[in-house]
This record gives C-alpha cells, sequence and structure tokens, in this order.
C-alpha cells in the first residue's frame, strides 16, 4: 500500500520538476492534468472502505482536473494563439535548481517534523511541500495566465495532498465542500482568463498593470 | 445662581445658535446672548463664587459626564467671551455684504462651534470629553480658516493648521491615555493629586504648545494667521494664547522678576541677567519688525492704484469691536491692579502658593505713573491737534530731494527696511537672495528680494520629511501591478511571520 | 507739597535747561575751529521762531503724523523724570522703575519712526531703518548698564541704583554709557545732526517733513533726551549722593557741563564713521557695559 | 433554528433573484433580505439562543458579537444599492444582486462556522461570491483587479486550507482525532503537536491575513477597491475583512488555549505595526481616492491585529473597532462613489472641485473622512483611544509611539487626498459629466445613516453590545 502511494507521489514530484522546466503551454496544461488525475485517484489507495461516495468523488475530481479544467485552458489558449510561456520571469534553468532543491529542503524538512508512525514511511508531506513549493515558483516566475493557472492548480494539487493526511478525520461533508470550492475557484479562474483574453486579446499578464501606484 | 450653571445655559445658547445659522439677526442675537452669558458665568466663578463641579450619570464614551468651573477657567472664560463676541460684529459686514450667502453661513456656523467647543474644553473635566471638545475646536477653527477656500494659499495654510492640530491632538491622546493609565479613569479630578505625573506634561505641552503656537511647534501660524479672515485669526490667538495679562504690564512682571533676582545677587541672576539682556534685545527687533510690518501695510502712499481705488474704510461695525479689544489693552495697562485682582484667583488654582497674593506695590505705582503718562499724551495730542487744525491747512508732497515725479513705487519697502537688521543675522538666518540689477543707461527693470527660511518647517522638518516621502516613494514603487510580484510579497510575509515565530521561540 | 515743588523745580529745570546743552556744544565745537559760532541760546530762539510758524503737511500722512512728535516728546520727558537730579533726586521713583525708563525711550522711537514712515518717502524709511536696527544694540547695552548698576547697589529703581563706583567698573561704565550717549541723541561718530546729505543721517533724515510747531516739538525732545543721558552718565559716575546742598548741585551742574563739552571735543575731533562700522562701536559699548557688569558681579558676589 | 436563517433566507433570495426575470425590481430583494437579516440578528443579539446550534455552527457569542455589524452594512448598502442600480441600467444585474445576496449568506455562515473547516469553505465562498460584483462594470480595468484579487486572494486563501490540514494534523498528531471543530482544538489546549501549531500559525495568519489585506499581502486591495462600485467597497471593507479577521480571533483561541499566546501576540503585532505604516506610506503617495480607501481599510486592518494581540481588553477593544469601522468605512465607500460617478475618474488629476459638484456627497466624505481617521466623536476615535490604552497598559510604549505616528501619516495623506479632490476648481468636463448624476435623497440617504451610526456608536455605546462583547473575549479566552 505504501509503496503504491509512494509511487504516486514520487511521480507527482517528478512531474512538478518537468512543469517548472517546460515552456510549451500544452504541455504545462498536460503535466497539470495528470497530476491532477494522479492525485484524485489516491484516496482509492488510502480509503480502507471505498464506498459510493468515495468513487463518486474519485470520479469528479478525476473529470475536472483531468478534463474540464485541460479543455478550458485549451481553448483560452487557442483563442489567444499561444501556446509557449516564452519570456519567464525566473528562467526554466533556475527555476528547475530551484525546484529541485525545493523538493530537496522539503525531504530533509518533513523528516525532521514530527509525524505519526503511518506517515513517517510515505512521501505525502515531502510531496506536499514540494508540490506548494513548485506552484508558487510557477505562480511568481511566469508570465502567461494560462501558466499562472497551472501554477494555482500544482499548489492546490499540493494541499491537496496534505489533506490526504486527514482522510479519516475531516467529515465527509466538509471534504467535499472544500473540493467544491477548490473546483469552483478554478472554474471561476478559467472564466476570467476567458474574458481577459477578449478584453486584452492576449493573455500575457504583463499587459496587465495598468492598475498601480 | 452658580456660575457652572450659568456656563451650561451658555452652552446652551450657542447651540442653539447654531441652529439659527440661517437668520443672521436672529443669530446675532442668540451668540451675542450666549457670549454675555459666558461672560457673567466667567465674572461669577472670578467673583468669590465656590468651586462648581457637576457629575452626570450620563456617560459620553464610556466616561460621565463631569463639568467643573474654577476660577481659573471663569477667567477664560471671560476671555473668551470678549474675543468671541468682538469677532462676529467685525464679521458681521464681511458676512453679509461681500461673501455669497452660503459662505456667510458657515462661517456663523463654524463660529458658533469654535466658541462652543473651546467652552466645552474649560469646563469639561473628563480627558476624554476634553480630547473630543478639543478636536471639535481643531475643526471648526479650520473651517473658520478656510472660509475663503477658493484660494490655494488658504488651502495650504489650512491643511497646515490641521496637520499640526493633529499632532497635537496625537500628542494629547497619548498624555490622557498615560493619564488613564496612571490614574485608572479619563477623570482629572485623581490627576490634581498625583505629583508623580510631572513627566507626562511634557506632552500635554506638546498638544496645547501646537496650537498655542510656541517655538518650535509654531510651524502653522503665520500661514494660518495670513490667510485667514482677520477675526478668525484674532479668535485663534486669543483662545489659544490667552495671554493673562496685557503687554507692557505682563513683560514688565517678569523683567522685574529677573532683575530682583539680579539685584539680590541670587545664584540664579547668572541666568537671569542675560534673559533680561535677551529680552531687551528680542523686545527691539520686535518693535523694528511691527514697525515694519505696519508702516509697510498702512502707512504712506499705496503703491498699487488698484488698491486704492477698490479697498475702502470698514464702517463703524467693523471698527466698533476693535476699539472695544484695544480699549480692554488699555485699560489693562493703565489699571494692572484691577487686572492683578482678576487674576488673583486663577492664579490660586494653579498653585495653592499663591493664594491671596496681593498686588505689589510696586504695580500701584506703575498703573499711577502709567495713568499721568497717559493723561499727558492726551494733553500733548490734544495741543498738536490744535496747532496742525490751525496752522496746518497747507499742504504738499512730501519731500524727494529735487526729484521731479516722484511715484508711489519709490517708497522705503519692507525688505529694504529690515536689511541692516537682519544683515547682523545672516549668518544664523541665511536669506535667499534675488537680485535682477538695474543695467545699461536706462534700466527696464530691476528686482531684490529676500526671504528668510522658516527655521522648523523648512530646515529642521526637510531631513525628516524627505525621509518619510522618499520611503514612501519606494513603497509607491513595489506597488508597480505585476501579480507575480504581488505573490511573491505573499511569501516573504509567510517568511517574515515565521521569522517572528522562530525569534519569539528561541527566545 | 514739598513733593509737588519739587516735581515743579525738576521740570523747568529740565525743559528750560535742556536747550541749552546742543548750544553748548555748539559753541565748543566752533571754538576748537576757530570761529565764534551761534550764541549759546540759539536753539531757544529756533524753537520759538518755529512755535510761530505754519504747518505744511504732505498728501500722504495721517493723524500718526502730528500724533508722533507729540507722544515721544511725553516719553521722553517722563523717562526724564525717572533720572535724580542732585541733590532733588529723581521725580517720580518706584522699584523696577529703570524698565519704565527703557520702555519709555522705545516708545518715544517708536513714535518718531511711526511719524518719520507716514510720509512714504525713501529717505525717512531708510531713517526710520537705521534708527531701529541701531537701537536693538544700543538698548541691549543701555539694560546691561542698568543692569550692571542694579548689580551693584541691589536696588532696582534708579534713584537707589545711580551710587557712583570708582575703580575699573566705573571707567568702564562711564566709557560704556558715554558712547551710548553719542548713539542715542545721534551725535558724531554715529551720526552728525549737522550735515546736509539725507542719505547719511539718521534722526535728522526722519524728521524732514516736519514743520513749525511740530519740528519745535521734536528738536526740544531730542534736547531733554540729550539732558537726560548725560544726567544718568553724570549720576552713575560722580559721587554727588555724598556732598550736600548745594555742594551736590554745583557739582552735578559741573559734571553735565564737562560731558557736555567732551560730546563737543568729541564732534570737532572725530569723523562720523561709516554705517558698516555703527554696530562695531555699539558692540563695544555693549562689551564696555557688559565688563562692567561682570567686575560688579565678581565685587559683590566677594 | 432561528440562527439558520440568517443564512438560509440571503442564499435562497440569492436563488430567486437569479431566477427573477425582472430587472427593475430584482434589486429590492436587497432591501427586503436586508430587512429580514438585520430583524433577525437585533433579535439574536438581544437575545441571544441559550446555547449554539451545534458544535459545527450557531450563533455563538463572537457570532453575536460581529454578525449584526454585517447586518447592518449590508442593510446601508441594500438601501444605497437600489438608486444605484437604477443608475447602471445598461448593466444587468442579475448576477450581481444573486451575488450580493449569496455573500451576505456566506458572511453569516462564515461568522457562525465553528469548525474550521467549514470557517474556510465558507470565506473561499465569498471570495468566489464577490467576483461577479468586483467586474460588474466589465471594464478592462475592472477585469485585471478581478484577476489580481483572484490570484492574489486564492494563493492566500489556499495557503489558510493549508493552515487549516496543519492544524488538524496538530491534533492528530496530539492524539487528538484532527477533529477541526474550535471547541475540541480548544479542549485539547496543550496537547497540540507544537511545531504544526506554529506552521498553523504562520499559514492561518497569513492566509486569512491576505484577506483581511494585512501588508504585505494587501497587494489585492487597491485594485479591487478602486475599481469595484462603491457599495462593493464597503460589502468587502466592512464585511469580508470582518470574516478573516473573526477567523483570525478563532484560530487564536486555540493557539492561547495551547499555551501559544506569547507567539500570536508578537506576529499580529509585527503584522499589524507593518500594515499601519505600510499603509500610512502609500496614504502618502497614492493619486488616487478610492485606493486610498483601500489603503486606509489596510490601516484600519493593522490597527485590528495590533489590537488583537493584546490579550483581552485589546480584543474587546478590537471587536468594537470592528463595529466602527464597518459603518464608517462603508458610509466612506458609498459617498466616495457617489463623488466618483459624478467625476468620472477617481484620479486626483480629474476629480478636484467636487464639493461645487456634488456639495452633499462631498460633505459626507469629508466627514467621514474625519471619521475614519479617528475624530471625535465619531466611533473609530474612541475605539483606538481604547486600543491605545491597553496597548500602553500593556507596557509597550514603542509601539504606541509607532502606531501614533503612522496615524498621523495616514491623517496627513488621506487629508491631501480629500481636501485636493473636494476643494478647488472642477473642470469644465467634470461638471458636464456630473448633470448625467444628480445627487438624489436615496443617494445621500445610506451612508448618512451610516456615519450617523458610527456616530452613535461611539458616543452611546449600548449596553447590549458592550456585554455582547465581553462575552465573545471570555468565549476566546477560555482556558480549560
Amino acid at each position: 500500500m505504501t509503496e503504491a502511494v509512494n509511487l504516486c507521489v514520487g511521480l507527482a514530484m517528478g512531474l512538478n520538476l518537468v512543469a517548472l522546466t517546460t515552456g510549451r503551454l500544452p504541455s504545462l496544461i498536460r503535466i497539470v492534468a495528470v497530476q491532477g488525475m494522479l492525485l484524485g485517484l489516491m484516496p482509492l489507495l488510502l480509503e480502507h472502505w471505498a464506498g459510493p461516495i468515495v468513487f463518486l468523488m474519485v470520479l469528479g475530481t478525476v473529470t475536472i482536473k483531468g478534463f474540464v479544467i485541460p479543455y478550458l485552458l485549451r481553448r483560452a489558449m487557442r483563442a489567444a494563439h499561444i501556446d509557449r510561456d516564452l519570456e519567464p520571469l525566473i528562467g526554466y534553468v533556475p527555476s528547475l535548481l530551484i525546484g529541485a532543491a525545493g523538493t530537496v529542503a522539503a525531504m530533509a524538512f518533513a523528516g525532521r517534523l514530527p509525524l505519526l508512525p503511518e506517515h513517517r514511511d510515505t512521501l505525502l508531506v515531502p510531496g506536499a511541500m514540494a508540490s506548494v513549493l513548485t506552484g508558487l515558483l510557477l505562480l511568481i516566475g511566469r508570465t502567461k495566465a494560462i501558466s499562472q493557472v497551472c501554477g494555482y492548480l500544482v499548489l492546490e494539487n499540493g494541499i491537496y495532498l496534505f489533506g490526504l493526511l486527514l482522510v479519516h478525520s475531516v467529515p465527509l461533508m466538509v471534504e467535499a465542500g472544500i473540493l467544491l470550492d477548490l473546483t469552483a475557484a478554478i472554474f471561476v479562474i478559467g472564466i476570467i482568463v476567458d474574458r481577459i483574453q477578449r478584453a486584452f486579446d492576449s493573455l500575457d499578464t504583463r499587459k496587465l498593470t495598468t492598475l498601480r501606484e | 445662581m452658580t456660575g457652572g450653571l450659568v456656563a451650561v445655559w451658555a452652552l446652551g445658547l450657542q447651540a442653539v445658535a447654531i441652529g439659527a445659522t440661517r437668520w443672521p439677526r436672529l443669530w446675532l442675537a442668540l451668540f451675542l446672548s450666549g457670549a454675555a452669558t459666558l461672560l457673567g458665568a466667567g465674572l461669577l466663578a472670578l467673583g468669590q463664587g465656590p468651586l462648581w463641579e457637576w457629575r452626570s450619570e450620563l456617560a459620553i464614551g464610556g466616561e460621565p459626564l463631569h463639568l467643573r468651573l474654577d476660577a481659573l477657567s471663569g477667567l477664560f472664560l471671560v476671555l473668551l467671551a470678549f474675543i468671541s463676541g468682538a469677532g462676529p460684529l467685525h464679521a458681521s459686514v464681511a458676512w453679509s455684504q461681500r461673501a455669497p450667502a452660503a459662505t456667510a453661513r458657515r462661517g456663523r456656523t463654524w463660529w458658533s462651534m469654535t466658541v462652543l467647543c473651546t467652552s466645552a474644553v474649560l469646563l469639561c473635566s473628563n480627558g476624554l470629553h476634553i480630547l473630543i471638545a478639543w478636536e471639535g475646536f481643531a475643526v471648526s477653527a479650520y473651517c473658520l480658516a478656510t472660509l475663503e477656500r477658493e484660494r490655494t494659499a488658504v488651502r495650504a495654510a489650512g491643511w497646515l493648521f490641521l496637520a499640526a492640530s493633529r499632532l497635537g491632538t496625537l500628542a494629547l491622546i497619548a498624555f490622557f491615555t498615560l493619564l488613564a493609565v496612571r490614574t485608572g479613569s479619563f477623570d482629572l479630578g485623581p490627576m490634581r493629586a498625583c505629583p508623580d505625573l510631572a513627566p507626562l506634561f511634557w506632552l500635554a505641552l506638546v498638544g496645547f504648545g501646537l496650537k498655542a503656537g510656541l517655538f518650535p511647534l509654531h510651524v502653522w501660524v503665520p500661514s494660518t494667521y495670513a490667510e485667514a479672515p482677520s477675526h478668525v485669526s484674532a479668535l485663534l490667538s486669543g483662545v489659544v494664547g490667552l495671554p493673562p495679562l496685557n503687554g507692557f504690564v505682563s513683560e514688565w512682571l517678569i523683567a522685574l522678576g529677573l532683575l530682583e533676582s539680579a539685584a539680590a545677587h541670587a545664584d540664579v541672576a547668572l541666568i537671569t541677567a542675560p534673559a533680561l539682556i535677551a529680552l531687551t534685545v528680542s523686545g527691539a527687533l520686535v518693535l523694528a519688525t511691527f514697525v515694519k510690518a505696519v508702516s509697510v501695510t498702512f502707512l504712506g502712499a499705496s503703491r498699487d492704484a488698484r488698491t486704492r481705488s477698490t479697498v475702502r474704510e470698514g464702517d463703524w461695525r467693523e471698527r466698533a469691536p476693535m476699539l472695544a479689544l484695544a480699549l480692554g489693552c488699555v485699560l489693562i495697562a493703565s489699571a494692572p491692579v484691577a487686572a492683578w485682582r482678576l487674576i488673583v484667583p486663577a492664579l490660586e488654582e494653579v498653585n495653592p502658593l499663591w493664594t491671596g497674593l496681593a498686588p505689589p506695590a510696586e504695580l500701584v505705582t506703575l498703573g499711577r505713573v502709567q495713568v499721568a503718562l497717559a493723561a499727558a499724551r492726551v494733553a500733548t495730542t490734544l495741543v498738536s491737534a490744535a496747532c496742525v487744525r490751525s496752522r496746518g491747512r497747507r499742504r504738499a508732497l512730501t519731500l524727494h530731494c529735487g526729484l521731479a515725479a516722484p511715484t508711489a513705487r519709490m517708497q522705503l519697502e519692507a525688505t529694504s527696511f529690515g536689511s541692516i537688521a537682519t544683515s547682523w543675522f545672516n549668518w544664523l538666518l541665511g536669506p535667499e537672495r534675488r537680485y535682477a540689477r538695474p543695467r545699461g543707461a536706462f534700466p527696464q527693470h530691476a528686482q531684490f528680494a529676500e526671504r528668510i527660511k522658516e527655521p522648523v518647517l523648512e530646515r529642521a522638518l526637510v531631513g525628516p520629511v524627505a525621509l518619510v516621502l522618499g520611503a514612501s516613494a519606494w513603497a509607491r514603487r513595489r506597488q508597480h501591478g505585476r501579480p507575480q510580484s504581488y505573490i511573491l510579497y505573499l511569501v516573504l510575509g509567510l517568511l517574515a511571520v515565521s521569522a517572528v515565530i522562530l525569534a519569539e521561540v528561541a527566545l | 507739597m514739598s513733593r509737588l515743588l519739587h516735581a515743579l523745580v525738576s521740570l523747568v529745570l529740565l525743559l528750560g535747561l535742556a536747550p541749552l546743552l546742543p548750544g553748548i556744544v555748539g559753541r565748543v565745537k566752533a571754538l576748537v575751529a576757530g570761529r565764534r559760532g551761534p550764541p549759546l541760546g540759539q536753539l531757544y530762539f529756533d524753537l520759538a521762531r518755529l512755535w510761530r510758524k505754519d504747518i505744511v503737511l504732505s498728501t500722504v500722512v495721517s493723524p500718526g503724523f502730528w500724533i508722533g512728535p507729540a507722544v515721544a516728546w511725553v516719553a521722553v520727558l517722563g523717562a526724564a523724570l525717572l533720572v535724580p537730579i542732585q541733590p532733588l533726586g529723581a521725580v517720580i521713583s518706584f522699584p523696577g522703575d529703570m524698565l519704565l525708563f527703557v520702555s519709555l525711550l522705545a516708545l518715544a522711537r517708536f513714535a518718531t519712526v511711526w511719524a518719520a514712515l507716514e510720509t512714504g518717502s525713501a529717505f525717512e524709511g531708510l531713517g526710520a531703518s537705521r534708527e531701529v536696527s541701531f537701537a536693538v544694540l544700543s538698548e541691549a547695552a543701555l539694560v546691561t548698564a542698568l543692569v550692571a548698576l542694579c548689580v551693584q547697589s541691589g536696588a532696582t529703581s534708579l534713584e537707589a541704583m545711580l551710587t557712583p563706583t570708582s575703580g575699573a567698573a566705573g571707567v568702564l561704565l562711564a566709557a560704556g554709557l558715554f558712547l551710548v550717549l553719542l548713539a542715542e541723541n545721534c551725535r558724531i561718530p554715529f551720526d552728525d545732526p549737522a550735515t546736509h546729505l539725507e542719505l547719511t543721517m539718521i534722526h535728522e533724515v526722519m524728521v524732514l517733513d516736519h514743520s513749525g510747531p511740530l519740528l519745535a516739538t521734536i528738536l526740544h525732545g531730542a534736547a531733554v533726551k540729550l539732558m537726560c543721558f548725560t544726567a544718568l552718565l553724570v549720576s552713575a559716575v560722580l559721587p554727588t549722593q555724598r556732598l550736600d546742598g548745594w555742594l551736590a548741585a554745583l557739582a552735578w551742574f559741573g559734571g553735565v557741563l564737562s560731558v557736555t563739552v567732551a560730546i563737543g571735543l568729541v564732534e570737532s575731533f572725530m569723523a562720523r564713521s561709516s554705517f558698516r562700522r555703527v554696530p562695531l562701536l555699539l558692540t563695544t559699548a555693549f562689551l564696555l557695559c557688559f565688563f562692567a557688569l561682570l567686575v560688579a558681579w565678581n565685587e559683590g558676589g566677594a | 433554528m432561528m440562527e439558520l436563517g440568517l443564512i438560509l433566507v440571503p442564499s435562497a433570495a440569492a436563488l430567486a433573484a437569479f431566477l427573477w426575470p425582472f430587472e427593475r425590481s430584482r434589486p429590492w430583494f436587497l432591501i427586503g433580505v436586508a430587512l429580514v437579516h438585520v430583524a433577525l440578528s437585533l433579535t439574536l443579539l438581544v437575545a441571544p439562543p441559550a446555547a449554539p446550534l451545534s458544535e459545527w455552527i450557531g450563533f455563538d457569542p463572537l457570532a453575536r458579537a460581529l454578525l449584526p455589524t454585517v447586518s447592518l452594512l449590508f442593510l446601508g448598502c441594500a438601501l444605497y444599492g437600489v438608486p444605484y442600480l437604477a443608475l447602471r441600467r445598461e448593466r444587468s444585474n442579475r448576477a450581481f444582486v444573486a451575488s450580493m445576496l449569496a455573500a451576505l449568506g456566506l458572511m453569516s455562515a462564515a461568522h457562525m462556522a465553528r469548525h474550521l473547516g467549514l470557517l474556510w469553505v465558507a470565506t473561499e465562498a465569498v471570495t468566489l461570491a464577490s467576483v461577479p460584483m468586483l467586474h460588474f462594470n466589465n471594464s478592462p480595468r475592472a477585469l485585471e483587479a478581478t484577476w489580481k484579487y483572484l490570484l492574489v486572494g486564492g494563493t492566500g486563501v489556499a495557503l489558510s486550507l493549508l493552515g487549516s490540514f496543519c492544524l488538524g494534523y496538530a491534533s492528530l498528531y496530539g492524539g487528538g482525532s484532527g477533529d477541526l471543530r474550535f471547541i475540541s482544538l480548544m479542549a485539547q489546549g496543550e496537547d497540540l503537536s507544537r511545531p504544526w501549531l506554529l506552521i498553523a500559525w504562520a499559514l492561518l495568519l497569513v492566509g486569512y491575513g491576505t484577506k483581511m489585506g494585512l501588508a504585505p499581502m494587501h497587494t489585492w486591495k487597491p485594485d479591487a477597491y478602486g475599481e469595484a462600485p462603491g457599495i462593493v467597497g464597503a460589502l468587502l471593507a466592512g464585511g469580508v475583512t470582518t470574516v478573516a479577521f473573526a477567523a483570525l480571533l478563532r484560530v487564536r483561541a486555540v493557539l492561547d488555549a495551547a499555551g501559544e499566546a506569547a507567539v500570536t501576540s508578537r506576529t499580529l503585532l509585527f503584522l499589524g505595526l507593518l500594515s499601519t505604516l505600510v499603509a500610512a506610506l502609500f496614504l502618502l503617495a497614492t493619486r488616487n481616492f478610492k485606493r486610498m480607501l483601500a489603503y486606509s481599510s489596510v490601516e484600519h486592518m493593522g490597527i485590528l491585529a495590533i489590537a488583537a494581540s493584546l490579550g483581552p481588553a485589546g480584543v474587546w477593544a478590537a471587536l468594537f473597532h470592528v463595529w466602527n469601522n464597518s459603518l464608517t468605512k462603508a458610509s466612506l465607500f458609498l459617498s466616495a462613489g457617489n463623488v466618483r460617478r459624478a467625476a468620472g475618474a477617481a484620479t486626483l488629476d480629474v476629480a478636484s472641485g467636487m464639493s461645487l459638484v456634488t456639495p452633499r456627497s462631498a460633505a459626507l466624505f469629508v466627514t467621514g473622512v474625519f471619521a475614519v481617521t479617528a475624530l471625535p466623536p465619531f466611533g473609530p476615535f474612541f475605539s483606538e483611544l481604547q486600543i491605545v490604552r491597553v496597548l500602553l497598559e500593556s507596557g509597550r510604549g514603542w509601539s504606541t509611539a509607532g502606531l501614533l505616528a503612522c496615524l498621523l501619516l495616514a491623517f496627513l495623506g488621506l487629508t491631501r487626498i480629500t481636501f485636493s479632490v473636494v476643494y478647488g476648481r472642477p473642470s469644465a468636463a467634470v461638471r458636464r459629466h456630473a448633470q448625467r448624476f444628480p445627487e438624489t435623497p436615496a443617494l445621500i440617504g445610506p451612508p448618512l445613516l451610516l456615519l450617523g451610526a458610527s456616530l452613535w456608536l461611539g458616543l452611546f455605546t449600548p449596553s447590549v453590545l458592550r456585554s455582547a462583547w465581553k462575552e465573545a473575549v471570555d468565549l476566546l479566552f477560555v482556558l480549560p
């Protein structure tokens, strides 16, 4: 069981690093979608009792993160006629180095944190931290709105991963609420991205600097 | 009927007057009766009337209302009543004919508010309520001073006044809260019994000193007095400076004290003798300055043809209050003993040791000498007037040393007038000079202007202000509109909070 | 009754004898220059003549123009009444009257300057500017001298504090007060009352536009002021109080006469110094008085 | 059960308004719901339920201390909203009205949430519900502001979710069940795992601090408040920030129960002072009077954070200040909205001499600025005085001096901008533009009412409110 979890989380961590290096938006969207699906499947590995509600949730998560959101992002990308984020504020190589260092630091930091015995051998905590860091790095370092949305998704994936630690203690109602909220947030962001594309005829956030002091 | 109740009645009248600003005559009647009542209250308190205190269950801002009228507040009430009563009479012309109706009404409203708030400051005995009344006074005074706010200079001066008074209020907030922390309540009653609170009074000094225009807290004074209507300046200077005695008599008392210490050969004379000399020098400088200002403004011929045609003399309503106030000054100067009697109960409030202080014999003699000299002045003036009336019929141009066509612009300017005295202080004042020397055989244009930087506003404050504005500009550049950086700030905030937590845990 | 008599006698002496002093000064100057000069009582004739004359007023002046000289004259007279005339003593005397003395002189100055500025003339403005500016220094010197006297005697009224001293303090004080006298009365080297170049005058230029009785008042006031300062100097230096009766009066008049002659001699042998040097001279006067104060303090403390 | 009405009535009304087919009558939903909400919350304020509904959600003392101000604020906004939306007929108000009502319901839910996860869900939902309001103007500028609001605010909210999970793990590691109900977290007390607790606090403070607008996480605020209609600014500045502040108070109570009061105090004081300083500096620099209001909001959030760092008396003063700030700031946003509409722009280059164009709104605006800068006798003066007093009582002289200095700078900045907007001469273009937007009593009344409420609150604070705040403080500082 632990191996399966670790495999999934390890894959997700690898995808983080790939996401930091890619300049092509389609592949970034694909990476984030795969990561989302991978993590969406995790409850099946962790839950001892996989009732229909859990299945429903997994199905919902996978559908939304793997298909709906990527579809929205691709549509916006095509409308804007871009497929690259060529001028990142933090270059690809520095991003990769920072990301790798962050992953290492997350491993080391998680090792020093007090963890319950059943979590001590899993990669859940370092994986969550690395994803959060990657997400922040993408949010800070990229200039295209789509890349930033992807960064936000990676950040959320990290938090989701951390939430799996509490999967037995957080009531399902609340968990469903959290998931619903996160999804709605992505939807709203997607809509706004779409409108930005229409209003500015671009998805370059460097054009969004009218509001300043 | 005690003075306190009369004072409350006066406050009520003032409040009613605010409601009647739409009808100038009604307002004037209400306001003046309010001022008269205030005067009565002050006189009652100054007379042998007992200390009046009133505590109410009614809480304003969580503090029970506590009013108190002693002789000291009574004295100030009397002064306030005089000055505030004279103002509207002087202004009734300005506020009814020349200014638009709206300005006139605003003026009436804020005048009433100012007087109301000032009386409230004098009556309240709870720090919180004093703060409320004090700030109310600041805002009303600001509104009064900027009645003609169409002019930029007026707005700038008003803003400076407001800023300075805000600084004062913050100092007072600190003062009263510290007091409340030490004594447990905002009520000033317990304060009188706590001598160990003395260091706090520096804060109060800053707070009240700003409004009183004490150096170096005077930054707002010159521009505000210059830009506000004259009666407003009079109220501002009269209310918050509140000179306990008039001009010479008060200075004479101070100087006499200094002199006696010198004569007694006390050690303190090492300080007081130089102080006396410095007082003389400053007095002479003030004389020079005053002569300069008055002469350039009022005397000689008008430099500007436009002024000649537009400015006209005010009527009796404008002049009468000025005359009344001037008469008051003359009376105090020539009857110092009476003024002394008026002051002593108030002084007892400040320091109980001064109870029953008899006017010194010197003061009695001084009063007589002043009266005699005044009589002599009147007599010689009458003789001089008679001479001029009988033999001064001929009129001629002022002597100009043969200049054929003198113009009014050839009179001495203020800058030139003061140039000798200021030149001695160049090393200290560092005046800015602008020349345009006359050139050629028929010079068209020549100019000389000298300006001295204001020491606090233009020198001492320049550094800190530049620092704050620099920091502000730096912060402003950080808000540049790039959301990427905003998220970076968020991360930095997280790091900063973590650092604070780590530091706290490590301690 | 005797006080009233005393006051009347003093008034007559002051008002009557004052115009003699400028005459003495003029005669000394003339003698030194080898001329006969005007009669001693020339100023009396001038005053009488002026008093009968008409007044010409400038078109721009207001009543301050003719109130000024009147007020100034009363103020100077009041100040003079505070100075003791031996052996009679001062007419008015009370603790702290020296402050009144200084302030009355300032008032006189203020009234004169005001009247001068009424005309709007650039000349008179210049004169007024000089007058008020130099007054800052000369008043400082005067007050320092008075404080020195005060420290020395322990009294605060002019009559009581004018106890003459000998030694260093006396010399310093005499020199300082003499300089103040010259400056306050616009004598050479501070001002030249006899010049005809308005640009270089102080006092005379301020009264250019006054005529008739007004000018008479001003001239008489100036004479009283000279008298007053001379008396102050004499009382501060000569031990006249120790003598009695006629001897004191004689000594006092002798002192006044010699100070007046000294003024004449100074005017004969010195030239008017340039305006830039005037502050220097006045500062010297101030320092002399200040040293006198220090010496007096030292002696009093010992 | 009555308290559920506070959530359900607005939510149901939001749905109904969304389906309602008539543009002109739809805004009246706002007033109807606001009146019901005010009636409910005031009834509950005077006669609170004996016990909270459940351990998950309920009208507990903290909700009682804060929720009524949201109701009153919303009533003011609703009264203003009807005439405002009548002026904006060119835009459909369907999404606007529905999301306003939804935001009210969600804010009520957030105030009444007694479970950290539920609280988070409600807060995030409020954030999302305010998006349609933010880009109601649908201009590129509004879109840009919305984007930044979503991106920065979303990141902050995500961090607070991470923080919530960390708190849960602290409980789990400490032998608890990982239950996120505040009551059980507080009961666990010192058993909570300390490292996780501190991590959770840092994340939650930054997360909810972003929502509150504490510096340096405040960057979305000027953009959002500057571009949104005044009514939205009022709701965000007076209501949503309050929700985040209440969340921080509840989390802080957990930390205090675990014996970490020193850490919470120190960090809150740090962020509070930093916020007042940053706000003061920006107030000196900005040239847009609606952004000015945003920075003023940052300043007041800083003051709240400072007050919250000071123990029971400080929190009491903070609750008082929340009321004053909500009502005053809302009034200010509404009057500023009037001025902005008449001027056509909010920058100082355009808006000038507005006292001649919109005299009543300009007078209200100036009075509001005076009120918000704590000039007596308006409410903020009394609460800030109380805060200064508690600061001095706790012996933090230097912090007090710093706070007072920042207040002075903020006052200078605020008055500078306000006076240059209000006084001076209006340009001909502004005069022409303003003729389209006459000042009607319906647009003046609501800000006037709110300002009056602030005045009344300061001078004569009702005893029921005083006791409500006291009980909330007792709830937060009960030691197990």
